[in-house]
């Protein structure tokens, strides 16, 4: 695998997201530099989630500009991002260790599943069918996407959803880590998730 | 290329596992042909001459009909936004997830068409071309088929819209597919120039089924 | 015991009905041996079933350990 | 040991661990004697030799039926008096009575060629076998795709009896559908009347494949309830891995 160059800086300027017709936020600016998270806060329907994934490049952007600089040239955005949304893309036929290991070979190519779903407390049934899995374990199934494939942006909806008090102290270890080691993270929550030093970015606050 | 192998992969184990629908297509197949003669009556001289056109009738339908959980199931689970910002090509991979249905579906239609002949009583030589018409001809059905099921991922309605918005594009296949079953049997024309025909359309839809498919899943997004 | 002209269908038809008889003789002792294996596999990694998980089975009145 | 005992799993396994081999035993002793008497039987005098397959047609044709009856019955257990084991022998029963109508199918076409000149006439009795076969196929994929099994019970339990009440209308309406387009009256199974010499090879024959079924049945019941005990004890792994 060819090194990944380490992007420098998330940069936003002026966005704006139409979503069936509704202006969902415009005029949104913001950067999110390397160790740095920003949360993204606000009721709902305030375009949170709509943020998110126009970044991941799932949704269209009306208006405005968002790039990542300094990273992988000939990938576009949703590829050096990682996306957690509310669902989690997982296969109930499928067993715990195959659900990872295809994502983890279809999106970076590589194959360690078994350092990631020991990081997530998973390890123990790898074997089991991912449809005896209670909510909490299938997020954290998701989550261990984030680790067996490296990339440099995550894009969080919520991730400590339907996670007990242990996997959200597991989540926050796992997202300094991302931090201490060049990442970036952009999260969408109501609460802290358990990070220091986070700026926050409030959406449709006065709306 | 791991990517793609490891999506069709996926895909086959998924639809052979407990709750996948690898036979439904088949089934289906199976109880519309034997259907056929309870309608036309068990007059065997008549099954025998229309038998090509009722297995390709039954395959067409069985084929699209199957087909409505291609993109919908990872679309309702949210694997389709991965997919999207994957590195493979979306197109690639909507190509390979329907290469993994038409092993898992096309192909026993191919291969539950001779034993179907019997109930129809068509002979070995009618039975042959059938079989090798079909296994050219179903790939086209599934890859046109994919650009319905991709225009159809978001709605609720899936299955028989599928066959309704995509049955038009499917009558050169099975114009050609039969022509070519019975140019075997009673044929003024060769086998060969029908057969050649249906190859030329299956080759030109699993290049157009992909891209337009694709194109349906970006421009489908809000 | 001549078979006559049709020897040929009556042999194949009582090759066929061995066939079907040896497929499902076999299926049910093949999947047996695997939900043995399966049992026993998972009574070695010491889950046990919550009926058994009682000191004492009401039902069938053995102490499980 | 009072049969109703056997409702509990734990010693149905028992019952039947012990049981089995003394049935697959009687079941290889009365096929051979079945076996030796058809080979001994005289000729049909209109068939000539062919009317032996009739010895395995028949009795696979009377365990089609005979079989959906059972999980007919396995399927009122499992709605009505909500047995525990009604709906683990109904679905060991499927998987057998689909091999048993799927080999009274090619019997009857093997048998049928040299009366007919092909393997396939669309004679009332056949065709009622074909559709039963296709409803055994449909409750076998209403299994596979239903994963959850008490779901998947109730479901396959009802398609069971919604069968059981149209089979006789079905297999008047194939009758009356064949008469009607049929020229000639076809092949008379066995004829009105099976002459004697004929008539024992077939009851043995047809006590043979019974008891063949119901070693098959009770072992994969047993198979059954040791899957689903498998099932039950991987979602106990799971969840004691921690929510």
């Amino acid at each position: 695998m060819r090194p990944i160059p380490r992007p420098t800086r998330l940069l936003a300027t002026e966005l704006a997201c139409v979503r069936g017709g509704r202006r969902v936020f415009s005029g949104l600016s913001f950067a999110v530099g390397t160790g740095e998270a920003l949360l993204v806060s606000g009721p709902n329907g305030a375009g949170k989630s709509s943020l998110l994934r126009l970044v991941a490049g799932l949704v269209r952007i009306a208006a405005g500009r968002i790039e990542l600089e300094g990273g992988d040239g000939d990938a576009n955005l949703g590829e050096q991002a990682h996306y957690l949304g509310h669902q989690d893309a997982l296969k109930p036929s499928l067993t715990v260790a195959e659900n990872l290991e295809f994502w983890t070979r279809y999106l970076d190519g590589g194959a360690a599943t078994a350092p990631a779903l020991d990081a997530v407390g998973l390890g123990a049934i790898a074997h089991l069918p991912a449809a005896y899995l209670s909510a909490g374990q299938r997020r954290r199934l998701s989550i261990a996407r984030l680790i067996s494939v490296e990339r440099p942006l995550w894009l969080l909806d919520e991730p400590t959803s339907a996670l007990d008090a242990s996997a959200q102290a597991m989540l926050a270890g796992l997202m300094r880590s991302h931090l201490a080691s060049g990442g970036m993270i952009l999260a969408a929550t109501h609460g802290p998730i358990g990070l220091e030093g986070v700026r926050e970015l409030r959406l449709g606050g006065a709306g | 290329m791991t990517a793609l192998a490891a999506i069709l992969t996926r895909d086959m184990r998924l639809s052979v596992r407990q709750g996948g629908g690898a036979l439904i297509g088949v089934l289906f197949f199976l109880i519309v042909v034997t259907l056929m003669p309870f309608a036309i009556g068990p007059d065997l001289a008549l099954l025998a001459r229309i038998g090509p056109a009722i297995l390709w009738l039954g395959a067409l339908l069985a084929s699209l009909l199957a087909l409505d959980r291609l993109i919908a199931s990872d679309y309702d689970d949210g694997a389709l936004d991965l997919i999207l910002t994957a590195r493979a090509p979306l197109e690639l991979a909507l190509a390979a997830k329907a290469l993994a249905h038409w092993l898992t579906t096309g192909l026993p239609l191919v291969i539950a068409a001779p034993l179907l002949g019997l109930l129809l009583n068509l002979d070995p030589t009618a039975t042959g071309a059938v079989a090798l018409t079909l296994a050219a001809g179903t790939p086209a059905l599934t890859f046109i088929g994919l650009i319905g099921a991709a225009l159809t991922v978001a709605l609720r309605r899936g299955g028989l819209l599928i066959a309704v918005l995509v049955l038009p594009l499917t009558v050169p296949v099975l114009i050609f597919g039969v022509a070519a079953s019975n140019a075997a049997i009673v044929g003024p024309v060769p086998f060969g120039v029908p057969f050649t025909i249906l190859c030329g359309l299956t080759l030109m839809s699993a290049v157009i089924g992909p891209f337009a498919a694709a194109a349906a899943l970006r421009h489908g997004m809000e | 015991m001549t078979l006559g002209p049709y020897a040929a269908f009556i042999l194949g038809a009582y090759g066929i009905a061995a066939l079907i008889v040896t497929a499902m003789v076999a299926w049910v002792m093949i999947d047996h041996r695997r939900q043995a294996r399966a049992l026993a596999d998972l009574e070695a990694r010491g889950v046990t079933r919550r009926s058994e998980q009682r000191t004492g089975d009401p039902r069938t009145g053995e102490v499980t350990p | 040991m009072p049969l109703i005992d056997l409702a509990n799993p734990t010693r149905f396994l028992a019952f039947t661990s012990r049981f089995l081999p003394w049935l697959a035993a009687a079941t290889v002793l009365v096929l051979a004697v079945g076996i030796s008497l058809v080979a001994s039987a005289p000729d049909d005098y209109q068939q000539g030799a062919t009317v032996k397959i009739m010895f395995i047609h028949v009795p696979a044709a009377w365990l089609a039926m005979g079989c959906w009856t059972l999980m007919s019955i396995a399927a009122l257990g499992t709605l009505v008096w909500r047995h525990p084991l009604a709906d683990v022998a109904a679905r060991a029963a499927a998987p057998l009575g689909a091999a048993f109508t799927a080999m009274c199918l090619i019997t009857g076409m093997l048998w049928g060629r040299p009366m007919w000149g092909t393997y396939w006439v669309w004679d009332g009795r056949l065709t009622s076998v074909l559709v039963l076969f296709l409803m055994y196929l449909g409750v076998l994929a209403l299994w596979r795709t239903v994963d959850d099994p008490s779901r998947a019970a109730r479901a396959t339990a009802v398609l069971t009896l919604v069968g059981a009440v149209n089979l006789p209308i079905i297999k008047f309406s194939v009758d009356w559908w064949s008469t009607l387009h049929q020229p000639a009256s076809v092949l008379r199974l066995g004829g009105p009347t099976i002459h004697p010499s004929l008539l024992t090879p077939l009851l043995i024959m047809a006590l043979g494949f019974l008891l063949l079924f119901i070693t098959l049945h009770l072992a994969a019941m047993r198979n059954e309830i040791m899957r689903r005990r498998v099932r039950t004890m991987l979602m106990l792994q799971a969840e004691a891995a921690g929510r």
